[in-house]
């Protein structure tokens, strides 16, 4: 019997909110929106944590300049702090090597990161979720339990189909949908048209914005960034 | 140490089963301990004992834990070839790394014999509940075993 | 015993070349110059075959504008053509359904794809590889001997720590590197920079295209765009 | 048909396994066949039997082949709830699909219970050998079985 799973609501329970931030594709902007909100959120007085879990391609910690910091052990793994916010990520066990990870080897890794991270008192916990629709999806779902889940899109053709698919997934499954982020919007195109039907909020939409690679790496510049002030609108709809 | 937060997880799991299986008294604990992870059998044990009582219950105060390494063993999906973590040398940084999560193990080992880091883990991962035993009924206090 | 695995070498052996178009981050361009190349191929003389491995999240259906094609059985499953490319897809049998695949799914499907899809005698089998550096990296390493790997980058910092991590994989087992193509480079910056040390070689730049995605699901008019022709001069280069 | 391809792989299998064994005539080869993919038996069985000639031995050409049907069960990963293939309705379209690949079977089935796509097959999902018995050495011709 794997001990790891009977700790899990306990781990999570001065968690207030889980935010789960998805969409199926890659390179939406999935993982910068969750470092966006979570500084966002940071800076209107709400304790947050985030928590890379595209184990095989981590980004929260290059968004945030996170370089030298380790967890801490203290009857568990203590997240660092870095711009304010706590952040849980596997970067900080497998260095730069590569490190292939099959389905049960997410999964089990996983489930030790969520069954050890003591999080403390969290008002948001953002988790960055990797592209697929897979193991992560699946372990989120039934590992922690009360999660909301925040959908990013974009107008691209390459992205509706698998947008829907989260969605169709989620709603059959009566979970929390908190809204649709447009991404990435460039003229007149929008997947927002397409998704509409679904029932689901439009939580807003975001325009390509040239210097945002610059951003990257620098907390301050990204919230004062014009998509960083974007996100502060919508996480001041999250609340 | 997160050999303490490995223990809470064991405790909690253990009410859970004993609840599961309707245990008045839960009198003996298995835990098996995998190599890979290179928990600190004196620290763990300490945690699991100083736990015993913890979440509310006095269900498994008196039960004896019992510890029982297993040997990691590693098999690759590429050529096939077996081999144990305790054969191999890393250094102290990554012998820490897969402490805290032993998956990132492939990051830092290779099967000896392709190069590949395309295993399975076959035995000794972590931590895992091998069985517990208990009483059900305090008065007939006959002892049965629960995987 | 699992039979399948048997049968996978006698199942390619009239496939001349197999190439794996990677990156390990999503986002950046896999599908689309899978499909590109494979097109431009087509057009040069040879016979090309295309095979989705993204099976939570394929694309090439929806590049190709291939909507009401399906494999005919015949000895096996024959991949159907669609504008002179035939094509091989989990989407023939999941439809637009939300169907969450784990791991150990992800492998069994894509053994089941390679031990019964008939290619027929192809010149060029262009793999369009899912994000992450997991089950599908692993099983064409496995499954797919004799593969060469063409590596996908762009020149986000989000993009750079993966891409190295793929490199490193495949040097370190000593697959064949085809080379990395830089894609959306917009004004200075470039990842090349940073990989060129590796000694693999530049397969070239493809700026970031406004009208791209007006190509999307019509093969004439990516062959002709900018994208397209510009893939045809890469293409040419590795014949 | 698909069958004849899966039919290819088994033959190919057994000639590998033959080899790998040292066997010098393969005499019964048992195949278990999921419910799950939905082979046509007779279709299965008689390009089994036509194909026991191909690549280019002689090694099974007496085999005696026999097909044992392996019921499909699911489990539910989220509640734990199992249940059979066989019990459940799907329209033609769909069984067809999961005949060409199970795994799709997560696009059309649903925990009976909760409604989880996140199920794990637990038997019967395809094709798989489950022993064959040879000879080796033409003079002896005792029979020896090979999982
Ligand atoms: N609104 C935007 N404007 C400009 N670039 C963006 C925007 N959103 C994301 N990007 C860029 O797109 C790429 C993918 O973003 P990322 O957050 O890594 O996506 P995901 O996590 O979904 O894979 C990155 O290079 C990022 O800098
Ligand atoms: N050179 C380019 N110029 C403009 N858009 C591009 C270019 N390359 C890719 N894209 C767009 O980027 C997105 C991701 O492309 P895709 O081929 O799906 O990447 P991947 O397969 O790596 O996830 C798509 O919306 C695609 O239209
Ligand atoms: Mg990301
Ligand atoms: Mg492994
Ligand atoms: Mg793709
Ligand atoms: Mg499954
Ligand atoms: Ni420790
Ligand atoms: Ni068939
Ligand atoms: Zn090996
Ligand atoms: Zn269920």
């Amino acid at each position: 019997m794997d001990p790891r799973v009977s700790i899990l609501d306990r781990r999570l329970c001065e968690v207030r909110r889980i935010i789960a931030v998805t969409g199926g594709k890659g390179g939406v902007g999935k993982s910068l929106i969750t470092a966006a909100l979570g500084l966002n959120l940071s800076r209107l007085g709400f304790r947050v944590a985030l928590l890379d879990l595209d184990l095989t391609s981590p980004s929260l910690h290059i968004i945030l300049g996170a370089d030298d910091i380790f967890p801490e052990e203290e009857k568990g793994i203590i997240p660092p702090e870095v711009a304010g916010v706590k952040l849980m990520s596997i970067i900080y066990f497998t260095a730069r090597n590569p490190s292939p990870l099959r389905g049960p080897d997410i999964s089990n890794a996983t489930l030790e990161l969520l069954a050890n991270t003591i999080w403390g008192e969290v008002d948001f916990l953002m988790v960055d979720m990797p592209p697929g629709v897979g193991d992560v999806m699946m372990d989120i779902i039934r590992w922690m339990r009360g999660s909301e889940f925040l959908i990013v899109s974009n107008p691209s053709k390459l992205v509706l189909e698998t947008v829907i698919k989260v969605i169709k997934l989620l709603t059959e499954l009566d979970l929390p949908i908190l809204g649709v982020i447009e991404n990435m919007k460039r003229g007149e195109r929008s997947s927002w048209e397409k998704l509409s039907g679904f029932g689901i909020p439009f939580l807003g939409e975001l325009p390509y914005f040239e210097d945002l690679e610059d951003a990257i790496g620098d907390p301050e510049m990204l919230l004062s960034s014009g998509f960083g002030r974007r996100l502060g609108e919508i996480a001041a709809g999250l609340i | 140490m997160h050999e303490w937060s490995m223990a809470e997880a064991v405790i909690a799991a253990v009410i859970d089963e004993a609840e599961r299986e309707g245990l008045d008294k839960v009198t003996e604990i298995m835990v098996r301990v995998g190599g890979l992870q290179q928990m600190e059998n004196e620290v763990f044990e300490f945690a699991l004992n100083e736990l015993k009582g913890a979440y509310g219950g006095s269900i498994l105060e008196d039960a004896r834990i019992i510890l029982e390494r297993e040997d990691a063993v590693l098999r690759c999906r590429f050529c096939g070839n077996e081999w144990k973590f305790s054969g191999i040398r890393l250094c102290e940084d990554e012998y820490e790394a897969i402490h805290f999560c032993p998956e990132v193990s492939h990051a830092y080992i290779r099967c000896p014999s392709c190069k590949s880091p395309d295993f399975d883990l076959l035995t000794g991962r972590g931590v895992s509940i091998a069985w517990i035993k208990g009483v059900k009924g305090e008065e007939d206090g006959s002892e049965s075993e629960h995987p």
